[in-house]
């Protein structure tokens, strides 16, 4: 301790993590890694230690892998952002991904029976909102753990989900759902979106500070103000330059940004969004300063059923078929808590952030999209994608500095 | 129990709000044993009592924090009922709890207008929960509520309250207390953590409230503090009445033998 | 020169990994040593199995060998593949797709009804009878059940045999198998005479369960795949049956159409047969034997068939101890 | 509010709570509602609305279906007891089964190699030991979520299990492990263990009752004394009783009963129990205090992989076997988290207790048994567990006096 | 900082734990810049300062919860190292934390020995944590601190901590810190929350342990306690000293001017 140690570095870390921008470090740490370790260390010492090798291929990194790998994280991540938010309020989810597998099936019923498929698609999403909310009024009102109703919630979700597909799987051909996954954003469409949503944020990031300005408050340093900016600007355009050079971007992607913008908005600026983060700091205080902390409670699982709903939509467009092991059955459940989780969402309430579930999305698709490419056998793949996992969240932990106990 | 009593005399302004004869048990704890309570507009009532006796557990069945098992609740003599938070905020009533009940993960402004954002306008289509908060707006306000209790050391009203000394945080519940639209406004040992010249901002602020015609309720063990701001003071004792005095018309040294040792008849005391 | 991939539904089932797996990647190297054959294993997992088969495609895959967890899902890899021009194979189960290109399997439900027929000809008139059945997903589990039923219905119905309690095993898990056949039990009050399983994992489990009740080897239990294990359990008298296929057969077959597929060759010498799959389309088919192996005479039969299956290997344990092996 | 309402019962349930019996209240009202359908109200039902019917059979509560049933718990039932260690310090273990899977697979393949039994056994406990107390440190010194580490445990230890048992199953028939699930203990003997047991907490509680006169302290009501006492003695003689009345009190059961009281005792009653308590009561205090933290997280999370290795041979004596699906592959994960949660214990930390995770593991255990003995297809068999679990611990939320919220 | 200015002079008694030149910053906030301090035994050195000068961050460093980014220790004029709290417990540094750092979850007894229950004899073939808890003489030990503090309202020492009202938690922890064995206590703002009586109670206590030989640092921000018992007054500003008077040779006026606005000509001033 009484040493000059550490100081520059870690305070320069501490102060940056402060920043909006910066609770998505660590996933973006851990993204980082795994992508390098896919998309470089791994082919590089395939290239060296084979000498038959004639060329370095980097598939991980080619944009269509990348491609691959939005479209492979989707589900989970549309999941991943519903469950988020009742992880804020301390809560927990297990039955998310058999309501997206009811959902599923229902649509594919529904398609089947000739209902048009927006129409389908309104119904599940109504459906699901019923499923969610049904459980949150338990959790609520009746006060039984999360836990346990959501444990509930899976067992007859899953049950339901045989029920509507009894030999377990259906193909979904309707032309409306299957767009969803298939339709391309034009090349220079999708560019003109990005170019429009970077000039917008700029915009808004001036004009926020003049307005601070003139009204005498504390201003962001400009360094952070456009290094957010400029972060933006350089994921946007990488992502659709990226998917632009395989194919296009697929509607389906923009969807899912376009509802984790509208769900990240809702939670971090509009006084619903308050009182689930001070439900989840703090539900004694939430309640005596009058939030209605059952209703809020209720709405927040309305919300993981609606997203449960889209993914279950997603699924079924990508997927073109439902199948039971492929949502209620399958990892589905633990990977999209998983990725909220690694996403730094803390299971304890209070903390966390719909985007970072997306990150958390794509460090669970990495996974599996990269140790594919690989031969390995499908034990080692599973060894290997512990220990990546591992090694990716820890160079974060690792690299902040230690102090007082978090958890 | 001389509910009567209690409001009787000519000196004594008719009670704002008054509750009579409420019970509190937690589990086999008998807590609050048939208490009256009365304050009225303009005045400081003070309540006093040993550690334990029962006071903060009064103050949050007023504040609808806690259902109160027995008793009865008056809001200019009409019987209202108060069943949560809600009721009692929407009757005008305000609290600073003596455990804070502030929000560790949030940062001090969203703290003072916690329940209570400032939305902007404009988005009248949307239901409030709903709508934009107005971030500007709610720092503006923070930082004039904090200026005013002088917590001259806390820097930025972005700080996270996970973060701030003991006596910050105070100041914040007192601040969101008092920033509110009320008629009764109840400290629960609000300078606790304080620092002699919040301290002070503290005892102007409750004065400021009376003379603006509030109802006070201050809760606290410093002799000082209560002779200086309060016009009466109401003692429990092992979650009962002992009596209610005129603060012109006692003395530190009474009212700290009536709250350590009760009345020697065992009869209430009242002003 | 080129890739094949081997997508495995799941490793619940030792074959796929041990046999089918293995057999298929000698082969290939047998027969087109400069192809890279990349086998994966989707655990049960049709989004999984979907992820593999793009991974395969991002990596250049020339050709498909798919046996897919379910045959409706598996459709949109076929379909997939197909837009790269990439051909699909069905292996042991069947793709509902117009673009399955060729599928190689048994007689399945000859296969059951052997089954059936075996547990039959061990129980006498009167006898109650357990039917532990497949995973609700995979078609074949519905024709192994049709085929048991066609010896079994008439049975049941003029009260021959008595269906005592039947129930399906999702996934083919074992660990549900074993909970069924303790429940048979208690609610039969040990009154078994037969236990009909679809396979080897399911009979493994109905003998755990009468093993506690001192049953074992006192009933006939059928089976499907000859495992070791089940061929252990076969010497040891608890199993008494088992359905085999010659895999390497399988492999074998489904190796030889991925060459010729990936070199653009003609392979209707080796699909001598079509068979209509569920979304109507004609699809090129092979089918392989199928043999019913009984006590340790069909344990000798399969050791002597299965080359991945060697005496060795079945002689372990409590099974050294046998006649059999001594 | 301001009436006389409920106040006699509440207060009396309020009351009862408070003592150590107390907790086992919510999960005994949840496994009597359960044994309530199955055992009564289900055969009722199907002997009134079917004609046909005989006789009235009350199979799921005979001698023979408790005695599976308790088999049919066991394995859930020592993952749970183990889980709950590391609930009650605020964490999770996501890996538990896969541990349980890789020591079961591990202990296969040391007696096909000729290693005793016995030996095998220890070993696969340390090897136990080892993986769980390797979690911990991670948790503990890296400072990376428990959900994160043990998601990716849950990831590398499946694929370890595969690893080890390349066919997905494996028989085990050595005469010692298979010994474990098959001994009986005679029924004799079996009773007067029951009795020694009932006597020996009798006299504890006397002479405990006797010291706290002799130091002046505060006496327990002797209605709740008495009450706790018999309480233990019903349980105890019931279960004998039944147990012996269809075979014996098997080994396995007395092995699981006497490993929870160890556990039991260690965590009520020593300075290490009190710090687990401590700091998932509030880690920071903790820590001030004194306590290692750190120390005390890798210890818990030894103990959970020494209880998962109990787990694994527990299985395999019982399965006979061992494979993949069974642990590492199955539902043992949720099933064992659930059990613990199910039994009170909070995922949020310091609350709960070891033999609630016994009761709740039959809770979840009931559930499969008694659908099993119906005819239902699978799909309205697991409609049916989840509605009755939900069912179930709605009885105690419902009848619980509420107030201030709590989670 | 003139760190001689602070041990010179012949009527200070040799200090028993000093620190120098202690720096803590919490991200881009800078809580101690170079602060020293000292206590000697038999001494009762009050720590004064306003909200959020740094008082009880610097009891957190003293006490091994916070590790200092720079500065060093000497105890009885050996440096030593404090890396965490059991480091400090071994110097014998006992504190009572302004936020009382109970464990809400556990009842009086058990938080009254955290850290430290007595065991059974008898079974020292097992590893000191593995003992059997000896329940009964952690009540009795608990029931007698209570009893000291005179905090009549609690009835049993087996309640839960989380049902305690403020006032009777500090007792508690108190009497935690005060029970230990121990060669410096460091009581933050302890009376914060207690009764008149429990609050004469500490103050006693404060003395008895200057009495025996303690070195006491007690934090508060009520002067008049400060004067009774504290024989010299330390006082932080913004993270930094701004001197240390003799209470005998200073009056509360002219602390709370220095708390307030500091030293005119900014230099530190030695007692
Ligand atoms: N939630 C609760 N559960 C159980 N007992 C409680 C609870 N809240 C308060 N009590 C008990 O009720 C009694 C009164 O507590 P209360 O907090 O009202 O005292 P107080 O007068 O505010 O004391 P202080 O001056 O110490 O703040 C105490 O004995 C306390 O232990
Ligand atoms: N954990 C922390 N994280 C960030 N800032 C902190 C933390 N702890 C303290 N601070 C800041 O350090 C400064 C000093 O705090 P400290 O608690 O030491 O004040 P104090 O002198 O004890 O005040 P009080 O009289 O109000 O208790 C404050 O500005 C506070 O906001
Ligand atoms: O061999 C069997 C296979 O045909 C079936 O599809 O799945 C289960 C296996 O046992
Ligand atoms: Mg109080
Ligand atoms: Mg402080």
């Amino acid at each position: 301790m009484q040493h000059e140690l550490r100081l520059s570095l870690a305070d320069r870390m501490r102060i940056m993590r402060q920043t909006r921008f910066g609770a998505f470090v660590p996933v973006l740490l851990a993204l980082a890694a795994i992508w390098g370790y896919f998309g470089l260390a791994a082919p590089l010492l395939e290239y060296w230690s084979d000498p038959d090798a004639d060329s370095l291929r980097l598939i991980f990194l080619s944009p269509r892998n990348i491609y691959n790998l939005f479209m492979q994280s989707a589900v989970i991540a549309t999941l991943a952002v519903g469950i988020t938010i009742v992880l804020l309020l301390g809560d927990i989810d297990l039955s998310a991904a058999a309501t997206a597998g009811v959902c599923a099936a229902l649509l594919g019923v529904l398609v089947l029976a000739g209902v048009p498929g927006w129409l389908a698609c309104l119904m599940v999403m109504a459906v699901g909102v019923v499923m969610g909310a049904a459980q949150g009024l338990l959790i609520a009102y009746v006060g039984i753990p999360s836990f346990v109703v959501t444990l509930a919630g899976l067992l007859g979700y899953q049950g339901l989900m045989q029920k509507i597909l009894p030999t377990g799987n259906l193909n979904v051909d309707d032309p409306f759902i299957r767009a969803i996954a298939r339709i391309l954003i034009p090349d220079m469409l999708g560019l003109a979106m990005a170019v429009g949503l970077v000039v917008l944020v700029m915009l808004a990031a001036l004009r926020r500070q003049a307005q601070r300005r003139q009204r005498g408050l504390e201003l962001d340093s400009s360094l952070a103000l456009w290094g957010q900016v400029g972060f933006f600007a350089v994921i946007t355009f990488a992502a659709v330059l990226t998917l632009n050079s395989y194919r296009s971007v697929p509607l389906m992607i923009v969807l899912l940004v376009a509802i984790t913008a509208l769900l990240g908005w809702i939670t971090t600026s509009t006084p619903f969004g308050r009182s689930i983060f001070a439900v989840g700091g703090n539900t004694e205080s939430a309640r005596r300063v009058g939030m209605k902390v059952n209703r809020i409670r209720v709405a927040a699982f309305g919300i993981v059923g609606l997203m449960a709903a889209i993914g279950g939509i997603f699924g079924a467009s990508r997927y073109g078929s439902v199948s039971y092991t492929a949502f209620a059955g399958g990892s589905l459940l633990l990977e999209s808590i998983g990725a909220a989780v690694i996403g730094g969402t803390s299971l304890f309430g209070g903390r966390g952030s719909v985007w970072n579930a997306i990150l958390g999305a794509l460090v669970i698709g990495s996974l599996g999209n990269g140790l594919d490419l690989s031969g390995a056998s499908s034990a080692d793949k599973l060894m290997f994608s512990g220990a990546i996992l591992l090694l990716a969240v820890a160079i974060d932990a690792v690299s902040r500095p230690a102090d007082a106990s978090s958890r | 129990m001389t509910t009567d009593n209690l409001t009787a005399g000519s000196r004594t302004p008719p009670p704002h709000l008054r509750v009579t004869g409420i019970h509190k048990r937690f589990g086999g704890l008998h807590a609050l044993r048939g208490v009256d309570f009365e304050v009225a507009r303009g005045e400081v009532m003070a309540l006093v009592g040993d550690n334990g006796a029962g006071k903060s557990t009064l103050m949050k069945v007023l504040a609808g924090a806690y259902l109160a098992d027995e008793g009865e609740f008056w809001l200019d003599g009409e019987q209202v009922l108060v069943g949560g938070p809600t009721d009692a905020a929407d009757l005008g009533i305000q609290i600073v709890y003596q455990d804070l009940a502030l929000c560790e993960n949030l940062d001090v402004a969203a703290n003072l207008s916690l329940g209570a954002e400032p939305v902007k306008p404009g988005w009248g289509f949307l239901p409030r929960f709903l709508r934009p908060i107005d971030e500007m707006e709610m720092e503006v306000k923070a930082q004039k509520a904090i200026d005013r209790l002088e917590v001259r050391t806390l820097k930025s009203v972005r700080a996270l309250v996970g973060g701030l000394s003991g006596g910050q945080r105070q100041a914040i519940a007192i601040a969101r207390a008092v920033g509110a639209e009320s008629s009764v406004v109840m400290l629960d040992e609000p300078t606790a953590a304080l620092g002699v010249a919040q301290t002070r901002q503290v005892l102007n602020v409750v004065r400021r409230l009376r003379d603006t015609n509030h109802a006070v309720v201050y809760i606290s063990h410093n002799m000082r503090d209560i002779f200086e701001v309060a016009d009466r003071i109401c003692i429990l004792r092992h979650g009962a009445n002992v009596g209610t005095w005129r603060t012109a018309e006692t003395t530190p040294d009474e009212i700290v033998v009536a709250m350590t040792r009760g009345l020697d008849e065992g009869q209430t005391h009242a002003a | 020169e080129g890739m094949v991939a081997f997508l495995l539904p799941e490793n619940v089932n030792p074959r796929w990994e041990q046999q089918d797996a293995a057999a298929f990647v000698a082969k290939m190297k047998e027969i087109a040593p400069d192809t890279k054959v990349e086998v994966f294993n989707a655990g049960n997992d049709t989004s999984v199995q979907q992820r593999q088969a793009e991974q395969a495609l991002t990596q250049g895959a020339d050709v498909l060998v798919v046996i897919p967890i379910d045959g409706e899902s598996s459709a949109i890899i076929a379909d997939t593949a197909a837009e790269e021009g990439v051909p699909t194979i069905a292996y042991d189960r069947m793709i509902n797709s117009e673009n399955t290109k060729f599928w190689v399997q048994a007689d399945m439900y000859a296969t059951g009804a052997a089954q059936a027929q075996h547990v039959v000809d061990n129980t006498a008139k009167g006898d109650t009878l357990v039917m532990l059945k497949g995973s609700p997903t995979d078609p074949n589990a519905a024709v192994i059940a049709e085929g048991q039923m066609s010896v079994l219905e008439p049975l049941f119905a003029s009260g021959e045999r008595v269906l005592g309690y039947e129930n399906w095993t999702q996934g083919w898990d074992p660990a549900i198998a074993r909970r069924s056949m303790d429940q048979a039990l208690t609610q039969l009050n040990n009154n078994v005479q037969g236990v009909v399983s679809s396979n080897d994992g399911n009979a493994g489990a109905a003998i755990a369960a009468m093993e506690e009740q001192g049953m074992a080897g006192k009933v006939p239990v059928s089976g499907l795949d000859c495992t070791v294990q089940a061929q252990q359990l076969m010497l040891l008298g608890k199993q008494t049956q088992c359905g085999w296929r010659p895999l390497h057969e399988m492999a074998a077959a489904a190796a030889e159409v991925a060459v010729r597929l990936m070199n653009d060759q003609d392979y209707s010498d080796l699909a001598t047969r079509t068979v209509t799959n569920g979304v109507g389309a004609e699809v090129n088919f092979v089918p392989v034997d199928s043999y019913s192996a009984v006590g340790p005479e069909g344990v000798a039969y399969v050791i002597e068939h299965d080359p991945s299956i060697t005496k060795d290997m079945v002689c372990q344990g409590e099974a050294a101890s046998t006649d059999f092996c001594k």
